[in-house]
């Protein structure tokens, strides 16, 4: 049903907990849904150094996380915003299509961090 | 190799090897259509009604009374379905539970768009359906009432005795899902009282595309979903399934030779399964009744963290289970079954279930409590979740 | 022991070897319910897939457009009861011929009970439907056309590439039962222009309770039959029929390898037959068209004398044969096939059908036509008929 790659970012999952102080935290989803993505930024001059994350969820929930961590780090907030979910179930090399609506919220998750890391500079 | 341990004997069963041989035998050599006149047919014919014969005395019915259909899922249609299209006429109720199989409400809420009324009857938090709630809920229309024996996600074995005699007492037919129950407990129509019952072959040690519906003589009955030719006395059309209905046959016969071995067996497997996780997992919970429940089966619920992750990281160490999680289906809503038992939306996606079977022994449990534990520490480590 | 030959192959075939053994497989080892997630589950799933791959191939139809079930009869229930519940707000108007096979006709006829109305086709008396009778009958109501690929009781195949090019004409959905054409005779779902076509598992040497349904892509169809489960894509509910499955898209495979050579072997021993039967035995007359035939179908009536008792004789002789006599399946009328073509009902009660496949030989009808007039004989000789 999953890629190899989902299975791998399952398995072993990149860059999972917390940052104590997070410049930037943001979460999506809820639990009656069966899922919950929350990740953490640290943000130095406008470029993500540090990113982690924590979620509730299925496979594809968790290998999407792990993927959109991976991606954003090292990213200026304006390049880590024009990530899409869709780029991120790419580079997952796909999702089944019953998993759609989970594999709509890593990118979602990342950009409701960078809204309040934003939130937070005014 | 990994290893390879299956817990999901509610989701299907191998075919027994002796099942499998007498199959064998029913695809190439003794091929005849049944049907046929000619030496050819007749020798199949002969297997056939012996095959209805081992099912029919496995549940305490007569021969006549078995339908031979394709599975669990046509034998629910087709007793609702018959019973509703032929007594439509005198009554446009029907009452089930909100813990029955996909086949037994889909097939109830496809009547209740077509002019019948539905009443779908509360469970307890156990999954158990009340007497005095069936008998509040029968009105002088009420001409069916399906209730299933024991349920598969939670293994919860409803009172089919006293809710059945409720319904006797009315003269309303009563039909129970026994797909589940068949082989681990007793399921004997009289003592159970039902007009219809379904049952599986896949869930029995069996094959899968074969199962019968027990039709109680002098029910109100009609065939209504197939048409054709004049097979199983003009109860199901369509050239029947030999191999598959001389498994089920012997799957039939075996179920019930080795019922009470097998079910202290596997009673004292799931004690100690359950005994086990709760021991030495925190927060989780089992669903489900703690003694009105399959011997065979356990059913939990893990806080904080997700059913179809659990079932992924015990696949990788080769371990089969299943969950009644949303988002094994890619659907929102978590299982039908644990929310009508009232336990909330997060801790139903939480929902494993473990379903035991013949061949497994003590060994699969300690290999399980060996690789649960850490998984579910991993995963919740990852959870957002409040956890204190 | 006496021989043994088996020509009656339009009633079912043996399980090939090359068959039986892929499904050995799927009952033991490979059990998982192709549902399940897990590691057995995904097994499952692949095979069946691939199954799916075979049979559109064999088709030449994608694996998507395949539908699978329990036989020929339920596709065939699927195929017209879906269209015409999706379509009843278009229109009700149904169109089939006089010579279907009953899986077909009753289906329409019971939808004719239900506001639906019903044209029957006539057939010419080699069983032919004529492409301007279909012409004529289209209204602006109709919503669905049926019609067979070749018949099971006289062989004669249809011009369905001529009868579906008027349908796709008006835009109407054009579904044909290819349950006795397949593996016989080439069978193209685009060649053939149809929509919806059914296949059957145990007349291709495959096992008995599966078969196929071919929907084409955009065909405005609608599961009907069966509620439950999520299988099939929403499609067909009910644990797939796995073992099964597996032995249908390897018979599809092998079907379709063997076409040519075997539809030549069997049109040369079916020539031989009839010749000889024709040359040998007064009073015979051969049902259904001259050469658009099947390549392994011979039927014919015998004048004064019944169905029935000459099967017993040449059953007697280890001869395994069928008929189209209402005393075979003990109601009062023959064949509504033999009927539609104008045979008279006392020419029709002495039908016989030799159907024959891959292990008959020469010498099986060197057998028959030795076996066969002395019964003739026999049976004219009691026979208190007016014979000159
Ligand atoms: C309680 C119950 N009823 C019905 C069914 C359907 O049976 P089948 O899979 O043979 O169609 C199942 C299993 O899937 C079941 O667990
Ligand atoms: C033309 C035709 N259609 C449909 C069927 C029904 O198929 P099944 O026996 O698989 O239900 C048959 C055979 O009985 C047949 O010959
Ligand atoms: S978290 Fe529910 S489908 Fe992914
Ligand atoms: S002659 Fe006896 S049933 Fe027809």
């Amino acid at each position: 049903m999953y890629t190899d790659k989902v299975m791998d970012h399952f398995e072993n999952p990149r860059n999972v907990g917390e940052i104590a102080d997070a410049d930037g935290v943001g979460q999506v989803g809820n639990p009656t849904c069966g899922d919950i993505m929350k990740i953490y930024l640290k943000i130095d001059n406008d470029v993500i150094t540090d990113i982690k994350f924590k979620t509730f969820g299925c496979g594809a929930a968790i290998a999407t996380s792990s993927m959109v961590t991976e991606m954003a780090k090292g990213k200026t907030i304006e390049e880590a915003l024009k990530l899409s979910n869709k780029a991120v179930a790419e580079a997952l090399g796909g999702l089944p299509p019953k998993k759609m609506h989970c594999s709509n919220l890593a990118a979602d998750a990342l950009h409701a961090a960078i809204e309040n890391y934003r939130d937070k500079q005014k | 190799m990994v290893r390879r341990v299956y817990f999901d004997h509610s989701a299907t069963t191998p075919v027994r090897p002796e099942v499998a041989e007498v199959m064998q035998n029913y695809l190439t050599a003794n091929f005849g259509n049944p049907t046929s006149l000619h030496y050819f047919g007749r020798q199949v014919r002969k297997a056939l009604e012996e095959a209805r014969e081992k099912v029919a005395a496995a549940i305490g019915a007569k021969p006549e009374e078995i339908v031979f259909t394709s599975g669990g899922t046509e034998s629910d249609n087709m007793a609702i379905h018959g019973v509703a299209m032929i007594n439509k006429n005198r009554g446009n109720h029907i009452i089930t539970s909100a813990v029955e199989h996909h086949a037994v409400i889909n097939t109830v809420k496809a009547l209740g768009k077509q002019g019948f009324t539905v009443t779908i009857l509360p469970v307890d938090k156990y999954g158990l359906v009340s007497v005095e709630d069936l008998a509040n809920a029968i009105t002088d229309k009420t001409i069916l009432i399906s209730i299933m024996h024991a349920n598969n996600e939670v293994g919860t074995i409803q009172p089919i005795e006293e809710l059945a005699a409720v319904a006797r007492e009315k003269g309303i037919p009563f039909h129970t899902d026994a797909v589940q129950s068949m082989g681990k407990i007793p399921v004997n129509v009289d003592k159970l009282g039902v007009d219809l019952l379904t049952i599986s072959g896949h869930k029995i040690y069996g094959p899968k595309g074969v199962g019968a519906l027990y039709i109680r003589k002098g029910t109100r009955w009609r065939q209504s979903l197939f048409h054709g030719g004049a097979q199983e006395r003009l109860r199901r059309a369509g050239t029947e399934n030999v191999p598959g209905i001389i498994g089920l046959g012997k799957a039939c016969e075996l179920a019930v030779q080795d019922l009470e071995k097998e079910s202290a067996y596997l009673t004292t497997l799931r004690d100690k399964l359950i005994k086990e996780v709760m021991d030495r997992i925190s927060n989780v919970r089992v669903t489900g009744h703690p003694t009105r429940r399959l011997p065979n089966h356990a059913s939990f619920c893990f806080e904080f963290i997700e059913g179809e992750s659990m079932l992924l990281s015990l696949d990788m160490k080769g371990i089969a289970a299943s969950s009644g999680s949303a988002c094994t289906s890619g659907s929102l809503e978590p299982s039908h079954v644990l929310l009508a038992m009232g336990i909330p939306h997060e801790l139903a996606h939480g929902s494993i279930r473990i379903t035991l079977g013949r061949d497994n022994t003590e060994a699969d449990i300690d290999y399980f409590m060996e690789i649960m534990p850490p998984i579910v520490e991993r995963l919740r480590a990852m959870s957002p979740l409040d956890q204190e």
